[in-house]
Order: C-alpha cells, then structure tokens, then sequence
C-alpha cells in the first residue's frame, strides 16, 4: 500500500493487486501496536488515505496465475482472466503467522485454552479476554518463539517481533485483568528495536510480568481444564512445572502461501529460509532475480511495520530509478 | 593428555546427538531422569560442546552420566535436532572403555548389568533368564512372581512356551551354532572386549577398596554395587 | 522399605503452585526494583562472597522469585553486604538490599530464624 | 479437549504397514512375563487374520536391554541386528515384526543411521561376514506388532465376541493408553499417529468399543530406564516415573490401562503392588489398582479367549474388575489352576504351528 501510494503520487500508473477483500494484511487483525501501543487502525488509516489516489487502479480478490516476460515489460495473468502489462512489479506479499498446529506438543486445536497471539488480539478487539468456557483466566502463559529457532519446523530463523509483541501483549492482559498474573516463557529476549527494551523493563516494573527463562517442553490439560505447563527454568537450573489457565502461543513468520506460489510460478529465488531472496542483503534488499521485479516488506523477512514502510519507499526509488535509467 | 572430545567424536552416536545447542532447556523440561536425579541434560550437552577437555574428563567419572534412562524424550523436543541421550550413551561407553566408570557409584553398577544381562545374552540368547530373576533380586516381583518361579514350567507350558525345548516358540533353547555366531559378533565387534573391561576395572576397584570380587553374583562388591545408594544423587 | 531395597524418590521440579511464595512478595513490596532483575549475573561476578564460595546472588534470585526456598536460606549467610552488587547492576537492582530484606523474610515466615 | 485437532494430527501420520508374510522377531521382556500375550498375537495373527507368520528358531534378542544399558558396544548391537535381518532373508521373508518396541525403536534407529552414514553400514556387513559369514539386506517393511494389530483392528472388530464397555451401565470402558517410550519419540514418523498424539493403542480401543482418556503425564515414561531398574540401587528413580504418572491419571478414574511395550506394562502393573506395600495406596476404584494389560491381550479379550490363557493370572494387580464389567464368562477358581484341561490343547495346537 506505501508503495502503490508513493508510485501514485510521483505520478506511475499503479496496478495494485490483493488476494483479499481489501488491503492491510496482518494489520487488519492487530489490536495496538508495539512499543508505542497505538491503535493499529491510524496507521491503517495512514495507508488508506495513501491509496485514495486517481492514479491507482485496486484490484481486490485478485491472484496471479501467469507471469511473463515480455522483452521489456511483464504480462500477468490474473485469476478473474484479466491480462495486465507492467514495465515494472513490486512484490509484497508479505507474511503468513506460523500454524500453530504444526507445534504438536502445545496442543493448539486440541486443548481448549490454548491459543495464539492472532487469537489474543481479537480478544483485546471484542475488549474480552476469557476462557472457553467464558470465564475469566488468572493465570496467563506466554511461550516465545513458536515456530521460530526451530528445526523440527524447518525454522531456523528468528521471527523478531515475537519477543516484543509477548510483553506488549503480556501488559494489555495485566491492564484488562488487574487480578491475573502473567508468565513470559522465553530463549532469549530478543528486544532490538527503538523502545522495546524499555517496553520490557516497563513490563517488569509497572506490570510484574514474570519472565521465565525455558523453552516450554510441553502442555497437557488436567480434570479441570486447566493446562499444565512443563519447562526448565534453565536460570535455577531445575525443570518447572506449572498449572496456567490461558496459554498463547506467539506464532513466527513464515512466507506466505501467495509468495510461494508466485515464487513457482515466476521464477523468483527464494532462501534457505524459503522468504524470497534479494540480491544483496545489504544494498539490494529490494532487488530480485528478475529484471524490473522487485521486494518490498515481509516477503523477504521478518520485519516489524516501519521497517515494511521504509523497504516500501525503498522499492519505490528502485522502481523509479530502474524505469528511467536501467530499462534495457 | 588425550583428547576427549575428539574420542567421543568417534562414536556415531555423538555425532548424531551433538548440534549447536542453544541452552533452551527443552530436554531438561522433559527429562523423567532430571525430574527425580539431580541432573541437568542441557547442562551436559553445553559442557560437552565446550570441547573443555577438563570439564569432560570430570564427566566421564561423574555420577550425572549414569542417571539418564535412555528413553529419548529429549530427542523428540530439540529445537536444534540434539539429542542429549545419545550423547549420554558416548559419554558411557567412553567411561567404560577408560575404566572411568568405577569412579563413580552410579558408574561402578556397569559389573552389575554385564554379570546378569550382558551373561545372559552370551548363554542364553536374551537379555532377560527366567531362572536369573528372583524375588531375592526383585523383591519387588511381588507373590505373583514367586507363584511362578516354583511352577514355571507348568505356567509357562500353558501359555504356549516351548521353554529349553527345540525349534520357534517362546523361551526355547537357542541352538548352539546360533549361540556361536553371537559369540563370535561380540569377539569381532568390540563386545568382549567391553566386557573383559568392565570385569577388570571393576576387579581392581574392588581391590582398592577392600572388597571381595569372586565370579558370579553371590559376593561382597557385587551386592556392594547392587544395592548402595548413598543418598546425594536426589533430593529425597 | 526395607524389603524393597529402595525408597520412592522425590521430585525436584519446581513447583510453582504448591511453592511459598511470600518471602518473594514481601520483597518486591519494600523494594521493588526486585523485580527488574534479567538474571545477566553482573552480581555473582563481582560477589566477594561468590569469589571464596559456592555462592551464587544470581541463581538465589531466581529461587526466590519462584519461592523455591530452601537454598536461599542457608546460602545467604554467606553474604557479607558488601554491596558491590548494587553498584554493578544494570538494571538498578538494589540486590544489597534485597539480601537484607530477604533474611528479614526468612525470620518473618520461618518458624526457624537463620 | 477437542478430539479433531488430534485427528488432523493423527492423518500426518500414516506409515505403511505390510499386509501379509511377517518375519516375527520374540520379545526378551515379553516372553518371560508376558508369554501368553506372544502365544495370543501368533494366534490372532493365524487363525483370526489367516497371515503368514514365520518364526526363526536361531533369532536371537536383538541386545537391546544390555545396549541400553550400556554393556553392549554400538557395533555390536549393529552386528547383532545385521544377523537378524540376514535370518529374514534365509527364510525368505521382507517384513520385520518385532514383538519388543526397544528392539522396533532399535531396527528404526539403525536403519536411519545406516542411510546417513553409509560407511557404517559397510563396517557392519564386514564384520557380519567376519563373524558368521553372512550377508544381508535390510528389510523391505519394519513395523511393530503392534501396529500390525492396530492396521487389522477392524477385522478384529468385526470377529469380536466381547466389547470394551461396561456391560452393567452400557458406558464405554474408560482407557488409559501407555505407548512405549521408543515406539516414536525418537522417529515421529515410523509411530502411527506420531510422537504427540500416538494413535496405534487409541485406535484399537476406539474400535473396540471404549474411551481413550488423556492426562497430563500421558506422554511420561514408566521409569524402566534400563539401568534404572537393572540395578537395586537405582529403582527408586524407577517407581517414582510410574507413580507420577498413576497419581496424574486418578483423577480420570480409568478403568483399565493398555500397553505396547514389553517393560511398561509389566512395571506399571507391579509398581502399584509395591506403592501400596511402602505408602498402603491404591489408585482404582474401592481400594483396587488400575489393570494394566499388554494389547495382545486386549485383543484376546475382545475376541473371547480364555483370559487364563492369555496370562493374566501373571499379573500382580488384579484383572478381575475389567473382566466383570466387560461380561466376560470366566472361572475365578481357574486361574491358579495349572492341570486345568485347556493347556495341553493349546500347547499342542501352538507347537505344531
């Protein structure tokens, strides 16, 4: 969307083709955002206002089946039959959270009280957080790196965002349910943004959010429905058990299923990590394999929303620059 | 000094079991060993990784090696596809062939294992001997047990065993060239060999410490190693 | 258990919901910074007491936050409040303090002072 | 609990099965406490399911107690399971059967080692040679007896005389399931249903008629641990696994626990005798254990043999209860009696087969 709207405004004729039935991705599903804890919808609002313009042409359920190269340009062919002319493309496809099925031993889809940080926002959404059975949790787990650093999911990357999204969310549960008390199950806190270890230490300080060093091992449930929570507390140095009422499991970042499939359909490289692969991860992050195409965002990596932005407006000067200077 | 870490290299089993561990303390969460045993399996993957040869050496006599169960929980749960148990298992073997394991008490029980087990397996073809297994070494067998040592055969002919008979059937007597092809596996692959230590490092700890070590099971350092707990290994 | 030859073991899992947790509690009320600690082990380095023992500020801590409290007990005896702790913490803590108060607790909720 | 996020769970994991011409390998353990559940299964396997079930009187243990245990020097065991497999081809058989889930868990391991380190492999055939002049190939299909009873547990279904439920109230029998340790947690892949979720007991108990109840020390081990419980010393760490898992499964008040390993079910059945000589505590219903039996002897049940027969009177926790509230004709007086007229019958009947 930043980069439809900044093409627009340099005055690009823009195509800007979603899968959906309207534009915003992921953040269409977030409450707040971290570290400021801003409702997501100004930034949304922010991006619309963005795409209001004449020059952009907003194809919603829209997927690419055919990719070509024509000479100098790329003709599409999209699923509703339509052909499309590019001189030039940007990919952002952005990201899809990890299936948390897939982290058999958590029992997501299995034990009732066992959800994902994507559930935990709708929650904050309806302003309710309850159990299945509509009561209200006292005490709250939290488990890193789901689906992240993980081999035996074919992950072996940091997803990044998790480690701060646990603790704003850990803060919003402590704010909507003053009674609770909430554990943070954690590797490492991986807090490397503006303001995140502060958010941290906040949580700590203000919030008495526990943080518990270990990977959690497993979750069970017992008689009462309660789920039982079996970790070493690596920093005691001694396993730890534990009953919780409300486990959220905060999913990673995995390509999506979009940019998979546009990926086999057009030739794109992707990476060990199977994100799409740039050519240079230092001064070509932007640039692709193919001439003319180019990434913008998550369909390359983990990244938290100002970072997406600024790749945005970084493939917008790739787009600018290629079209004027290194169309061959 | 010789290198510990390279020794321990050359057991397939190590270099299986040892990635880069990342201390997330998955394994210990789920170990049954480190649950009850004072013992920490990510603390053993993260000393062994260290390549410390001192640090090792004091693992290959430790008690700590000797509490896993073997039963593989950590491998399922690795993040980094470790798997602490197999690792536990070179460190063991690298103990016995040392003659480390006598420095240990958990370790000094290896006579134990190879005087019934490892025997029985030569003599008779499993590792298990229904005459070898009484309520005097199994209390714990309860009456049941008791009821069907004194009248085995007939147990054991009603439920379809064919015990020392010939040819298939359950407990039957293995014939004796098959029981010289399995000899001589151990004599070619290193069996024997880990016995024949087992037996001497063990003789000369039982010299060491004053104690008699005769043949079988029926002596004082056997029912020494058989039964002493000194009560460190955990918490009650 | 004398016909058996063994006794059951018992667990050393920690065990958070069964654990007495109010020598935690009464320390992060009087000093809160308690609870800021990240366990970087900037105290147990520069402990004199930790230098010549067995003695870890670091792991005592964490027992007591999860009131797993027996080792702390007995161990901070060994503390001479030097307070270099205090001095060295990233994070603020006033762990000098924490010591004293948490001996404060002890003799507060133990039947038995230390 | 929502019982289809498991099923999704339970389709990733579909392993292959071979249908006919089975090479069984004996179980150490089960032979010498459970024999009748290894007597039941051949008969199942012949007489129910008309299969080709071949048996080499030269097989040997595959050494896995003394491997696991430590006395036993990998190569050895490699040597040892080389031998087996060089049997199998002898007779002319592809499908390995094993009765023992750490001899299963051991032929999986070997078999993936050998694939990434092909160089063992070659070692191991040298040394199989040197030894015994042998050669082998490693089986076409290796699946436990236990998943071979689950892929026909329909057929088993249809022929049953009895089922697992509670003939009084009519309420499904209520059934703890215990997978052996090295049944999948070291290849999730080669279990049916998984590491997580296994399902090859559940779906046997499922069929026939009862309800399978998870707990949360559902995955725990019984505690063998080998050395664990080899040693005297040791066996207080053995008893306190079972015990854990007893204590965590109370609340659910099961009646009657199932097994697919050899050790686990004899374990779980006498650590409840000894709790309750050292702590005077039981944990079934009216001061009664938990009967824990082997799957072979489910299937027996279920099909109406003669629960003397089957061996449970080599039980130290009574079966009785389960017995009772499945309907089950049997006589009590029976089943201490070693002349009763049945054994000979059997005894012939199996010997010639």
């Amino acid at each position: 969307m930043e980069a439809a709207g900044r093409l627009a405004k340099s005055g690009f004729h823009v195509t800007l083709l979603e899968k959906e039935t309207s534009a915003g991705g992921h953040l269409n599903d977030w409450y707040k955002l971290f570290p400021d804890r801003r409702d997501s919808s100004e930034v949304k609002r922010y991006l619309d206002d963005l795409m209001s313009s004449e020059q952009i042409n907003f194809l919603t359920s829209t997927t690419i089946e055919k990719i070509e190269s024509k000479g100098s340009s790329y003709s599409l062919m999209t699923n509703n039959g339509e052909n499309l002319n590019a001189d030039s493309i940007i990919v952002a496809t952005g990201f899809d959270l990890f299936k948390s099925s897939r982290k058999e031993e958590y029992g997501y889809g299995i034990y009732d009280n066992v959800i994902t940080s994507a559930d935990l926002e709708g929650m904050f959404r309806k302003g309710k957080i309850v159990l299945h059975d509509n009561t209200t949790p006292k005490i709250i787990g939290i488990v890193h790196c789901v689906g992240s650093r993980d081999e035996k999911v074919g992950n072996l990357y940091c997803s990044k965002l998790c480690c701060v999204t646990a603790v704003k969310q850990a803060i919003e549960i402590r704010e909507h349910l003053p009674e609770s008390k909430v554990f943070c199950f954690y590797m490492d806190m991986r807090m490397g943004g503006a303001y995140y270890e502060e958010l941290y230490r906040e949580a700590q300080e203000k919030w008495g959010v526990n943080f518990i060093r270990g990977k959690v091992s497993e979750a069970s449930e017992n008689i009462d429905g309660k789920l039982i929570v079996k970790v070493e507390d690596t920093l005691a140095g001694r396993p730890l058990k534990m009953e919780i009422d409300l486990l959220i499991l905060m999913a990673g970042m995995e390509i999506s299923e979009g940019s998979k499939k546009l990926a086999e359909i057009s030739g794109l490289n992707t990476g060990e990590n199977r994100f799409f692969e740039a050519i240079d991860n230092h001064y070509g992050s932007n640039i692709s394999n193919l001439p003319g195409v180019f990434y913008a965002g998550t369909c390359t990596a983990p990244m938290n929303i100002t970072e997406t932005i600024s790749h945005a407006r970084a493939a917008v000067s790739e787009v600018q620059d290629y079209l004027k200077n290194g169309k061959s | 000094m010789e290198n510990y870490y390279d020794l321990l290299m050359q057991d397939i089993r190590f270099e299986e079991g040892l990635n880069a561990c990342m201390n997330c303390g998955v394994c210990t969460a789920i170990c049954p060993a480190a649950e009850f045993y004072n013992y920490d399996p990510r603390k053993i993957v993260d000393i062994v990784q260290t390549k410390n040869n001192d640090q090792i050496v004091s693992l290959l006599k430790s008690e700590e090696i000797w509490y896993c169960g073997e039963c593989m929980s950590c491998k399922t749960r690795c993040p980094r596809g470790n798997a602490p148990g197999l690792i536990i298992m070179a460190l063991r073997s690298l103990s016995q062939d040392l003659g480390f394991f006598v420095e240990s008490e958990k370790g000094r029980q290896q006579l134990a294992i190879k005087r019934t087990v490892g025997e029985w397996i030569l003599k008779h073809g499993y590792c298990l001997y229904l005459e070898g297994v009484g309520t005097s070494m199994h209390p714990e067998q309860g009456p049941v047990w008791d009821w069907i040592q004194d009248n085995w055969k007939d147990v054991f002919k009603r439920l379809g065993a064919n015990y020392q008979g010939d040819g298939p059937g359950i407990l039957r007597k293995i014939p004796e060239e098959a029981m010289e092809e399995i000899r001589e596996i151990f004599k070619v692959t290193g069996g024997m060999l880990r016995f024949k230590k087992i037996e001497e490092f063990s003789k000369k700890k039982a010299e060491e410490l004053n104690m008699k070590l005769d043949d079988g099971i029926d002596n004082e350092y056997f029912r020494y190693i058989y039964k002493t707990d000194n009560k460190t290994h955990t918490r009650g | 258990m004398e016909k058996f030859g063994f006794s059951i073991s018992k667990g050393r899992q920690i065990n958070y919901d069964s654990n007495d947790r109010r020598v935690a509690e009464f320390i992060i009320e009087n000093e809160p910074s308690f609870r800021l600690c990240i366990a970087c082990g900037c105290c147990s380095a520069s402990c004199t007491a930790g230098s010549f023992t067995r003695f870890s500020l670091r792991e005592l801590n964490i027992l007591i936050s999860r009131g797993e409290n027996d080792l702390p007990r007995n161990d901070l005896k060994k503390c001479m409040l030097c307070g270099k702790c205090t001095l060295v913490c990233p994070r603020g803590v006033n762990t000098r303090n924490v010591v004293f108060l948490a001996k404060q607790a002890f003799r507060k909720f133990d039947s038995y002072a230390i | 609990m929502n019982i289809e996020g498991k099923k999704v769970i339970w389709k990733d994991y579909q392993k292959e099965i071979a249908d006919d011409r089975f090479y069984y390998v004996r179980s150490c353990v089960r032979q010498n406490f459970f024999p009748g559940s290894e007597t039941a299964f051949l008969r199942i396997m012949r007489d129910v399911l008309g299969k080709d079930v071949y048996e080499h009187p030269c097989h040997t243990t595959c050494t896995g107690i003394g491997y696991h245990g430590d006395i036993v020097p990998v190569e050895t065991t490699m040597t040892v399971v080389a031998r087996q497999f060089s049997l199998m081809n002898e007779a002319g058989y592809e499908n390995l059967l094993p009765s023992c889930i750490t001899s299963f868990g051991l032929y999986t391991e070997i078999l993936d080692t050998w694939h990434h380190f092909p160089e063992v492999e070659e070692k191991i055939r040298k040394q199989l040679k040197k030894a015994t002049g042998r050669e082998f190939t490693v089986p076409k299909n290796l699946a436990h007896a236990s998943d071979v009873i689950y892929k026909f547990r329909k057929e088993i279904a249809a022929k049953a005389k009895y089922k697992l439920i509670n003939k009084n109230t009519g309420e499904p029998l209520r059934v703890v399931d215990h997978i052996g340790c090295h049944y999948a947690k070291m290849f999730p892949s080669k279990g049916v249903g998984g590491a997580e979720y296994p399902y090859v007991l559940a779906g046997m108990v499922e069929e026939w008629g009862g309800q399978v109840i998870d707990y949360p020390e559902r995955r725990h081990c019984c505690g063998f641990g080998f050395r664990q419980y080899l040693v005297q010393a040791n066996r207080g760490f053995s008893i306190a696994c079972s015990k854990e898992k007893f204590e965590s499964m109370q609340p659910f008040k099961p009646d009657m626990i199932i097994t697919n390993c050899p050790g686990c079910p004899m374990f779980l059945d006498r650590w409840q005798y000894v709790i309750n000589e050292i702590e005077g505590k039981r944990y079934g219903k009216n001061g009664e254990g938990i009967p824990v039996f082997t799957y072979e002897e489910v299937a027996g049940l279920v099909l109406g043999y003669d629960p003397w027969d089957l061996g449970l009177q080599m039980h130290q926790t009574d079966c009785e209860p389960v017995l009772e509230k499945m309907g089950i004709e049997y006589s009590p007086e029976d089943k201490f009696n070693l002349y009763a007229d049945k054994k000979s019958e059997l005894h012939n009947s199996f010997v010639k087969a």
